[in-house]
């Protein structure tokens, strides 16, 4: 009987074990609907640009094809979108701050070749940004280039360099910025006889970037709660923020209460954008997807690159009236200080790297 | 709807409930189980019904002649009544006491006008027909239990069984309960099992006494015989009060305190230690020395009661109780400091030594 | 001058206690509470609707409901199962049981996502054979909705089982003494005896299921749309400098905890003061 | 037969009941978390104790727990207070506040970060009144406090309440007329009956304090080493691509939160009470 009364307990178990395995299991289809989807996995300052671009897109490929196309589009932290794709969030194309971020999605996970970023021109880099200052209204403390951070009393904002993309630009644009005034030239940085010069270079450059840190008092982990401690908290002094972001704050938030400073150097940021391989053969969307980035080329994408305060990479396309608002400055490029963004990270970001000493204190 | 039991065993663990109890339930009678809590009647009880599983090894629980032992306790047609009543809060009296009635299978399920005549008469017998529509917490104790009952014989019971039925009432409804759930048995004339651990309400109200002790049945048999003719000295300990004296037996005769009598149990047995019980209403007082006589002093008087119950001091650091009426009360004028003589008018002696004498 | 009881304070201690209470409470409830709707309506009562005028915000709206109306039932179910077995029976290994279901009370938010993330990603244990059948779990609907069954678990289950525990086993042995089946004991003896509580856990679980912001975040993909649940769209609108319509639709929520604090009020009162309430137990069989 | 050593009861439904619940809870808590010891073992021991040791872990840790600490201390100090007033005093609005203890249990967490920093920043309603004083509330250990109180304050006045409510009138009037003054009271007779209960609401409160993480990163600034916090840096490590460092950090948190439930569940063994409303 006590045998019988076992095998009643052992079936019923079974029974809802397939039942919560049927509920679990349940898994959406990972596609759904009528016409083409694409989803456009981007980093936060890009909001605006793809919404405006996502219309326009969806209106030309509706005139070349007939297709309803619906771009889906998700935004966060660059590293954090670049590990959800890892992960399998099912992006078609990634717009993300940097190409370092999309090298790791290429180096984890097999989903895009690793040549990606010969595909398409301009190194994959539609349009390019740069680092700029957001200081209070009249800046009060007298801003005007990157040395003036170190001003005693001054607080600077910044995301994380560790989480967010804009974050390691703004901080490899201190350490160009350090090694010129140290060098004079960058180019001494290749000459092999500059070698001790250049050492000395970088030790100053790294105990600047270090001090500058030091003066922060918020680490967001990405460019819009940096900006959002800047202006809504009305914490620190100045803020390091893409060029876009920080016209757009202006904009947004109030030109009565923040004014854009242009340091004499900055870095050039190449925001990268490619297609995931493996995911658009599965979706069946690789024409479209290419053709989506293609267009960013376009005269059409490229105004609306300059539109929301990105540069465009192709000038001549672009109304000079829309050019006129980026101020003229040195840019330098991550290749030519830093020999490329595998070694930059390496060598800086890192665990153990560079930006985890000027904490480990 | 006789119940017959054989070697029901029962432990919960390294605790043992139940050691073995065989028992006989005569048909349309009311049987107390009575023993002092841990003693296995309520774990006996809930066998009975089938709230419980008896050990493996037990013998069979008979319905008159069927084995239900591996019978659910929805099928054994038992009405049971819980200790609190287990009375439905949400339902209303007339609800509580449908119930039985409203969860049978469809095809048994009798029509709603059957169930409501039903469901009164029943109210009607335990004396609560304008209650039908209140909710149990609107009722006293007294009348929560007769709706328990009520619901209870709804089902149609062969047998009822009652755990403490008393046990959550004060005095004086306890008593007026005790007697009518007598006149309401010999109404309805259904086998009646309860649990008590109240002696006086066993002997009272019950047609026959099982008295248990951890786990066993130490005697079964009607109220006369188990009081006046105590099976073991637990019997004897446990209905009623009783005095008890430490004492040898020698030559047929037995001595305890300062006296020597003569005694059966005393002629059967070999010489050796032995236990002498005296029921305070066994003792005389008289005011010269008798032979069998105690001398003792008054130390306490509680008069106020239908006897009077006096609290003596023998030689030797006896202390014991005993019984006298108002008249040989008022007769002697006993006082604290008195001496008396005091005279067993009846004894009951259990050769061997004092093992637990703290056991109640 | 009255006599004070022996077992009251001084009346200055007891004004001291009030003030205290009500300082602290203020700093850290009552404040936060009025920053939500003063920052939502900072702008007037049109800005504030308007911020729900956005099928962004709707679909978050729609995806917080479903997930929470599926969540909230299956840990009903299993609620119910684990007291039921918990509070009714003796069983070898039940503390390690009810520390189990405590856990996820006790588990890093961040953590909850990621185990999931783990399992169901594409370089977990499950993926390469998701991947290989077409279908989504994290990034996607089910994998929001896991998270937050995962988060909610303990919710249903601990209010149930002290409740259980301490009504005992006399119900429904009476009831099955009456002839009832299982299921009717459960029905109509059971039920109504935990109703309150139950509703309690309900309330409570479903309050939770639809706040949970740091396992969801992890799991979400953050697609506008699809998979972004009302928290996360008010992460997303304060990111895009859209504060009015990020505290509207936080105030959503603020509303649904004061709703669900005056509905739990209104069912304490109910198990305290109105324990025999007259109830029509429908008929399941 | 293996599952029911024993069965006292004759109710129905034990295999279904309790097989589903451990199922159920095998399939959407258990297994996935042994994926997280999988993943962290891949580390193996000498790995796990070199990520857990590193500097920045050992100091988000420190802030973790610390802060933690901190919080559910104040909490039980105030929760106390709270929980004694509304016990045992009538006053306007009792009901109202009484109802309010369990906002941030239903308030998203992401919404009180955003509000707490509102309010709390220097340019905030009470961060106004801090900042001459010299106090900065927020991007300080303090703002992770401030977060973390708010969070643990139902717990401590939930368990707190139905202990002083189960207090009966009789012991203290005993103590009262046995010539106790009120403060010997409390210390001697009520204090020490609500302890378990006490110990309970803090453990809870630290517990849930230690993996919180929605409303922390809005008010606590994030810098390394100084206020990050332990679930953050969990997150960091993902957006590294650093999966076996962040599931080292999540092991060693998941651990010591099963640690404090096992404490939990043994000091309400010890209180002899399992009842914690408000949950």
């Amino acid at each position: 009987m006590w045998y019988r009364h076992g095998m009643k307990n052992w079936r019923s178990l079974a029974i809802v074990g397939l039942a919560v395995i049927c509920a679990v299991g349940t898994a959406a289809p990972a596609r759904a609907g009528k016409g083409v989807t694409l989803l456009n996995v981007s980093y936060d300052p890009t909001r605006e640009l793809y919404r405006e671009y996502n219309d326009a897109f969806a209106a030309h490929w509706k005139q070349e094809t007939g297709q309803v196309l619906t771009v889906d589009q998700s935004h966060g932290g660059s590293g954090k979108q670049a590990r959800g794709v890892i992960d399998g969030l099912q992006a078609d194309i990634v717009t993300l701050a940097l190409a370092y971020d999309i090298d790791a999605i290429a180096s984890h996970s097999k989903l895009l070749a690793p040549e990606w970023q010969t595909r398409l021109p301009h190194n994959s880099a539609p349009y390019t940004s740069t680092i700029v200052f957001l200081v209070r209204k009249g800046n009060p403390k007298g801003i005007r280039d990157w040395g003036d951070l170190l001003k005693p009393g001054v607080e600077v904002i910044t995301p994380n360099p560790k989480t967010s993309g804009g974050a390691r630009w703004n901080y490899l644009a201190a350490w160009a910025w350090a090694l010129k005034r140290e060098l004079g030239d960058l180019n001494k940085l290749d000459d092999p006889k500059q070698a001790a010069a250049v050492a000395a270079a970088q030790a100053k450059a790294k105990a600047f970037v270090g001090e500058l840190f030091k003066r922060v008092p918020v680490l967001d982990s990405g460019a819009r709660g940096s900006t959002n401690t800047f202006v809504q908290r009305g914490i620190g002094d100045v803020l390091l923020a893409w060029e876009n972001e920080a016209f757009l704050a202006v904009n947004e938030l109030g030109p009565d209460k923040v004014d854009i400073i242009v340091p004499s150097l900055s870095i050039l940021a190449e925001p990268t954008v490619a297609v995931v391989d493996a995911n658009v053969d599965a979706h069946g969307t690789r024409k479209v997807a290419e053709a989506y980035l293609q267009w960013l080329y376009s005269p059409t994408g490229q105004r609306l690159a300059a539109k929301h305060f990105y540069r465009p990479v192709s000038v001549d396309m672009v109304d000079p009236a829309l050019l006129k608002r980026f101020p003229a400055l040195e840019l330098v490029t991550i290749d030519q200080v830093f020999g490329g963004w595998k070694v930059a990270q390496k060598t800086h970001f890192d665990d153990g790297g560079v930006f985890d000493a000027i904490y480990a204190k | 709807m006789s119940i017959t039991v054989e070697n029901i065993r029962k432990s919960y663990g390294a605790f043992q409930a139940l050691r073995g109890v065989s028992l006989d339930i005569p048909d349309s009678q009311i049987t107390a189980l009575l023993g002092p809590s841990g003693s296995g009647k309520t774990t006996l009880l809930r066998i009975i019904a089938g709230l419980e599983k008896p050990d493996e090894g037990s013998g069979p629980i008979r319905f008159h002649h069927e084995d239900v032992a591996d019978r659910r306790v929805q099928e054994r047609r038992v009405g049971f009544v819980f200790q609190h009543y287990a009375l439905f809060k949400h339902m209303t009296v007339f609800e509580n006491v449908a119930f039985g009635l409203r969860v049978r299978p469809k095809h048994e399920r009798p029509a709603n006008d059957v169930i409501d005549r039903k469901v009164h008469d029943l109210l009607k017998l335990v004396q609560l027909d304008g209650m039908a529509h209140r909710f149990p917490s609107q009722l006293s104790g007294g009348q929560r239990q007769r709706v328990a009952l009520a619901r209870a014989l709804a089902v149609e019971p062969r047998v009822l069984l009652l755990d403490e039925p008393f046990g959550a009432l004060d005095a004086r409804v306890r008593k007026q309960l005790r007697a009518w759930i007598r006149r309401l048995h010999d109404e309805i004339a259904i086998t009646t099992i309860f649990v008590t651990h109240d002696q006086d309400e066993a002997l009272e109200v019950a047609d026959r006494v099982v008295v248990m002790n951890e786990g066993r049945v130490e005697q079964a048999g009607a109220p006369e015989e188990v009081f006046h003719d105590p099976a073991t000295e637990f019997v004897m300990n446990f209905l009623g009060h009783v005095n008890v004296f430490d004492g040898r037996i020698e030559d047929g005769k037995v001595t305890f305190a300062s006296v020597q009598i003569e005694h059966p149990v005393a002629l059967e047995s070999a010489a050796g230690p032995a236990r002498v019980f005296i029921r305070p209403h066994e003792l005389s007082l008289h005011l010269l020395p008798r032979s069998d006589s105690l001398p003792a002093t008054v130390t306490g008087i509680h008069a106020a009661g239908p006897a009077v119950r006096l609290t003596l001091a023998a030689e030797g650091d006896h202390t014991f109780s005993a019984d006298i009426s108002q008249d040989v009360y008022r007769a002697l004028k006993v006082a604290v400091g008195a001496k008396f003589w005091v005279l067993p008018k009846d004894l009951r002696v259990f050769p061997g030594g004092a093992p637990d004498s703290d056991r109640l | 001058m009255s006599l004070r009881p022996a077992t009251a304070e001084p009346r200055w201690v007891r004004t001291l206690l009030l003030t205290i209470t009500m300082l602290f409470l203020a700093a850290f409830l009552v404040t936060p509470l009025v920053a939500v709707f003063t920052e939502a309506l900072r702008k007037g009562v049109a800005a504030y609707f308007a911020g729900f005028d956005d099928p962004a915000v709707r679909s978050a709206i729609k995806l917080t409901l479903l997930t929470a109306g599926i969540a909230v039932p299956v840990n009903v179910v299993f609620g119910l199962a684990a007291a039921w077995s918990v509070a009714k029976f003796e069983f070898p290994g039940k503390s390690l049981l009810t520390t189990l279901i405590d856990l996820p009370l006790a588990v890093s938010p961040v953590v909850s996502g990621l185990i999931y993330v783990l399992v169901f990603g594409l370089n977990g244990w499950l993926g390469p054979w998701l991947k290989a059948h077409d279908l989504q779990v994290i990034f996607a609907v089910p994998g929001i909705v896991l998270a937050t069954v995962f988060v909610t678990l303990p919710f249903v289950a601990r209010e149930l089982i002290p409740l259980m525990q301490e009504q005992g086993t006399e119900d429904e042995e009476s009831a099955l003494t009456l002839g009832a089946s299982g299921w009717q004991t459960f029905w109509r003896v059971t039920l109504p005896n935990i109703r309150w509580g139950l509703l309690y856990g309900v309330i409570l679980c479903n309050a939770r299921a639809m706040g949970e912001f740091g396992a969801v975040s992890v799991v979400s993909g953050h697609i506008r749309g699809k998979t972004n649940t009302v928290p996360l769209q008010v992460e997303i609108l304060y990111n895009e400098y859209n504060f009015v319509a990020a505290f509207a639709v936080a105030s959503l929520l603020a509303m649904l905890a004061l709703v669900t604090l005056a509905a739990k009020s209104f069912i304490e009162w109910r198990m305290t003061s109105a324990p025999a309430s007259p109830a029509v137990p429908g008929d399941p069989t | 037969m293996r599952l029911p050593r024993r069965q006292h009861s004759v109710l129905p439904g034990f295999g279904l009941t309790l097989g589903f619940a451990v199922v159920y809870l095998s399939l959407v808590a258990l297994i996935p978390m042994c994926a997280l010891f999988l993943r962290a073992r891949g580390l193996g021991w000498m790995g796990f104790w070199s990520t857990v040791t590193e500097p920045r872990v050992l100091a988000a840790c420190r802030l973790s727990f610390g802060a933690a600490f901190i919080g559910a201390t104040l909490n039980a100090v105030f929760g106390f207070i709270v929980a004694w007033t509304l016990v045992r005093y009538r006053f306007f609005g009792r009901r109202f506040i009484d109802a309010l203890i369990d906002l941030p249990f239903a308030l998203p967490t992401a919404v009180s970060g955003i509000a707490l920093t509102t309010i709390y920043a220097p340019n905030g309603w009470i961060g106004r009144a801090l900042e001459p004083l010299g106090i900065k509330a927020v991007f300080t250990p303090r703002g992770v406090v401030i977060a973390l109180t708010f969070i643990g304050l139902p717990f401590v006045v939930r368990t707190l309440q139905p202990a002083l409510e189960d207090l009966e009138a009789d012991v203290e009037e005993a103590a009262a007329s046995l010539g106790a003054s009120r403060p010997q009271t409390f210390r001697r007779v009520i204090f020490p009956a609500i302890v378990p209960a006490l110990l309970t609401g803090f453990a809870l409160a630290f517990a849930r304090a230690l993996g919180e993480y929605g409303s922390v990163v809005f008010i606590s600034g994030n810098l390394p080493g100084k206020t990050e916090i332990a679930p953050l840096l969990i997150v960091t490590q993902l957006e590294q691509y650093d999966y076996a460092g962040a599931t080292a950090i999540a092991v060693l948190l998941l651990v010591i939160s099963f640690a404090m439930l096992l404490l939990i569940n043994l000091l309400q063994r010890w209180s002899g009470r399992r009842h914690l409303r408000g949950m």
